[in-house]
């Protein structure tokens, strides 16, 4: 798929939310002892534990409890998160995919724009629970591009390539927010863990369109 | 790095089990990990909760029971645990008089226990929070994270826990567990990193003949790396900095706390240079504890935690205490 | 192998200085490597003294205090201390009553002690002796030098310490402490060696991947190494060679003993294991006891110990104790 | 000096006593690391540093205290090693020592016959204290074939030679005294420590002789 592609060829439905959530369950998992070594570096050596973790849980529940709409698909994912991981990822994307599927409310299928704007209520609600900004070495590093990528009209491709960018562009940060900020200065130089998750879950969007 | 486990994944689930075997003073919910005095909830009294990441035994699972905390919830190696341990260790615990939930400033933590303190409040619970955040190694602004809650937890948790037990409304077991935060300052060394269960092996290289100064207790590295010291100039070192930051006009309770696999041998050894050089810096000591309190798994290191206390403190530190991990006057 | 330490030449005397500057309850002769419990000579009252190489502590220092030893002579690392310090301490401490040498069955603490004994006995002081000897991954026999004293030191001592409390006559408290020892065994195993700081490295080569069975306290090797085992396996296999040695008819003690560098954590999930399995074999448990309490300076491993006990042995177990590393009931 | 030379050359007066001590205390001090790492096979890796401590101790106090007489040389030295070592070895070669310097009396000169008849008095006492005997992979094995040489009219070269070839000996040896004890089959293969250091002893006696 290229970048040009428009978004709104895929019919978002409730299967293809539960597409991207399970392969972004498989994305994680595969690289669940690369998101570890990142932790490891300027963290605690648990994030890539953490998000296989949850996403399991995840991927347990949306087959267990069939969700009947997109919006209860994220919520129930958003609790699951909540409930299962801890940490600090756990709240973060919780709230991320909560708030997402609060803002789609019960419809069955939904609009790209849909989409983008839900995701940018939760990318907001992060933020805001978090209190990190873009630039403070964090997840939100990689939410906030792909948000916008996608408000530009880009593909999910486009937004899989922006958020993946943004992760990448987090080595060289100094850390503000999170354990990476007791480094100081020593947290340049490493990718954020969290900014490398949250890469692999926006480009999960693209497989459950294909 | 080979450990006494069976495999990673049940560390903390195996752990709890040998905590309900060996602690019938204790209630353990293995399964939804809460681990609750038996006597809970004591009448008339403000309960204390806390939780963490596990890896830093006997913090705080250990500090459960008369004197200290009503309730702790352990969550993954390095992990905080979930709001609903929380809220089922509150609903546990609640006597009516509240429950303070004692909170390390990590993220994580302070997320999880937010979102407990709503659902608990939702379910009728009036809770209180206090966050310690002691580690004077971390720069502290409003734009970070700010400082992360070390050994100050234990001071935290047993004068708290004993205002609580004398029966102190919410408010004053909250002010008091906050002024004990407020009063202490840590710094912690690390002489090796610790390994993960999940890991499973050190979470970061440290080459021989070199220490990282002001780690925290989570494996991560600390802000500096340097050739190897003695314990003398560690112990100048590290008091250095915490009383740069928090100059005590009062006596201090001294917590030289081991990291996890520093020999207690050691640890005295340090002691003792620990409280050569408050003694030159003219600063009194009221009371010394000595050991393994709030630890990062197998990393060998220490960190010297002081307070000051006026006298209302001490004789709070003084009051009777019966956990697992720290026990004297019953 | 990088340690908190000074030099090697002061690690003893440096960690004697921290006793004294940390246990005011404590008179700490740091040049004569003494430790009594300051309100020594107790009136009336039977005094237990014991001591060994240090690196195994809290034994025996961090025993001294109430319901406990009346004073401890800590050696150089791993070698038992000399006669000089065991008469010196017994003088400290004998109301009258006598005086009881708890000592490990080791060749030179056996021999120094013999020593101290008799000088002691020409000061005019009544002295009895008792040797733990309580490993049983080492074979008894008349031509060798007999059996390891290991974890059972710590029963033996707390036991035969509150029966000296209670005011019995020195046969009694002998007889007392024989009956620990004889009703005690214990088996440990190892997952790394530990480092003696005048070595400054480890005490044997452990390869990744193997264990040693059936080891002491010393850093010596086990009995036997073996490709890693699971907790649980482990638990089995102390679990049946100190069951094959002594199968209990009465309740026991448990002692899950960490050898110094392994994390609480795991600990607690191998008491469960170990509870597990006197489960499967219907042994009842009494108490159980968790935490490093004869270490191996920081090896990575851990002992199991139990001990039968009666009723007036369980009573004296649950007496009253104050010391730095063991206190109950005041 | 060949091994066919006869001890009865030298003298064996106060200063040759105190020239045997001192040089044993250089040797020791010399090999402390290997005395430790032999230990460390099978045993506590600390008889080095107990020998090194032990005869530093005996070195300063005969350069304090000089003694008068061979006999009294040698009771000091034992008190000293009894005072200072601790250990198995701190008692045993204390007690080689002073029941060696008992049996010598005061005499101010004294012939190698009452040396000999005092070490073996000397390694009789610590056979009888620490109930070993020949075979038992200990100090005994290098001690006794020493004793034997120079009972049977063997210079200090033969005794020091006897008494390597023990301390060599008992490689092959299963222990059965000492913590090599504890190591069952395991003791075998490995040099006893104490063995080791009692050729080094025993060979200080022709550096004394020179
Ligand atoms: N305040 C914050 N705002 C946004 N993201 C954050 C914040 N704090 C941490 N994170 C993200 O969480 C990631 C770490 O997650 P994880 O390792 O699972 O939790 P923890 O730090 O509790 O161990 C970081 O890499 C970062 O991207
Ligand atoms: N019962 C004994 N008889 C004779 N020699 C012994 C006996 N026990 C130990 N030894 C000797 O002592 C040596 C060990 O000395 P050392 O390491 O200093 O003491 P420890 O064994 O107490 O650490 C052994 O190598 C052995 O030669
Ligand atoms: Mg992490
Ligand atoms: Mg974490
Ligand atoms: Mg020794
Ligand atoms: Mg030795």
């Amino acid at each position: 798929m290229s970048s040009s592609e428009p978004a709104v060829e895929h019919v978002l439905d409730t299967p293809f939310f539960h597409r991207w959530l399970t392969a972004a369950a498989a994305s994680v998992t595969r690289d669940a002892a690369r998101l570890t070594e990142l932790d490891s570096a300027i963290g605690d050596a648990d994030h890539g534990t953490n998000m296989q973790r949850g996403f399991a849980a995840v991927a347990e529940a949306l087959d267990k409890e069939r969700p009947g709409s997109p919006g209860a698909a994220l919520i129930l994912a958003g609790r699951q998160l909540i409930s299962k991981v801890g940490g600090a990822s756990g709240p973060l994307y919780g709230t991320l995919l909560r708030r997402a599927g609060k803002a789609l409310g019960d419809a069955e299928e939904i609009t790209p724009q849909q989409l983008t704007d839900a995701l940018r209520a939760g990318v907001d609600a992060v933020a805001q629970l978090g209190g990190a900004a873009p630039g403070d070495k964090t997840m939100l590093d990689a939410l906030f591009p792909a948000v916008e990528a996608l408000a530009g009209g880009g593909s999910f491709a486009a937004a899989a390539e922006a958020a993946e960018k943004g992760a990448l562009a987090t080595t060289p940060m100094l850390a503000r927010k999170g354990r990476a900020s007791y480094l100081g200065e020593r947290s340049i130089g490493h990718q954020d863990p969290g900014a490398a998750s949250s890469a692999l879950i926006v480009a999960a969007l693209t497989e459950a369109a294909r | 790095m080979k450990m006494l486990i069976n495999v990673a994944e049940s560390v903390v689930s195996d752990a709890l089990r040998g905590m309900a075997a060996c602690h019938p003073e204790l209630t353990v919910d293995v399964e939804n990990r809460v681990i609750v005095r038996r006597d809970a909830p004591v009448a008339d009294k403000v309960a204390l909760v806390s939780g963490g990441g596990s890896g830093h035994e006997p913090l705080h699972g250990g500090f459960v029971g008369r004197g200290m905390l009503d309730a702790a919830c352990p969550g993954e190696v390095f992990t905080s645990p979930v709001p609903d341990q929380m809220v089922r260790a509150a609903a546990a615990v609640d006597s009516g008089k509240g429950v303070l939930f004692v909170v390390k400033n990590y993220t994580g933590d302070v997320l999880n226990f937010d979102m407990a303190a709503e659902l608990a409040e939702d379910e009728g619970i009036q809770v209180a929070k206090v966050l310690v955040n002691d580690d004077a190694a971390v720069t502290d602004s409003l734009y970070t994270a700010g400082r992360r809650g070390t050994g100050a937890t234990l001071f935290v948790e047993k004068i708290a826990g004993a205002a609580a037990e004398e029966g102190m409304p919410l408010e004053r077991v909250e002010a008091i567990a906050r002024r004990v935060n407020e009063l202490s300052r840590s710094f912690g060394v690390a002489l090796s990193a610790c390994s993960t269960p999940a890991k499973g092996g050190p979470t970061f290289d440290l080459p021989p003949g070199e220490l990282e100064l002001g780690v925290g207790i989570h494996g991560e590295p600390g802000r500096e790396r340097r050739a190897m010291m003695t314990s003398r100039e560690i112990a100048d070192y590290a008091v250095h900095v915490v009383l740069e930051d928090l100059p005590p006009d009062n006596p201090v309770l001294v917590l030289v706390n081991g990291m996890g696999a520093t020999p207690q041998l050691e640890l005295y050894g340090f002691a003792a240079e620990v409280h050569r050089v408050l003694g030159e810096r003219r600063i009194a000591v009221a009371r010394t504890l000595v050991g393994n309190y709030v630890t990062s798994l197998d990393m060998a290191g220490a960190s010297v935690t002081l307070c000051q206390v006026d006298e209302e403190l001490l004789r709070l530190w003084d009051a009777p205490v019966r956990t697992a991990g720290l026990r004297w006057g019953c």
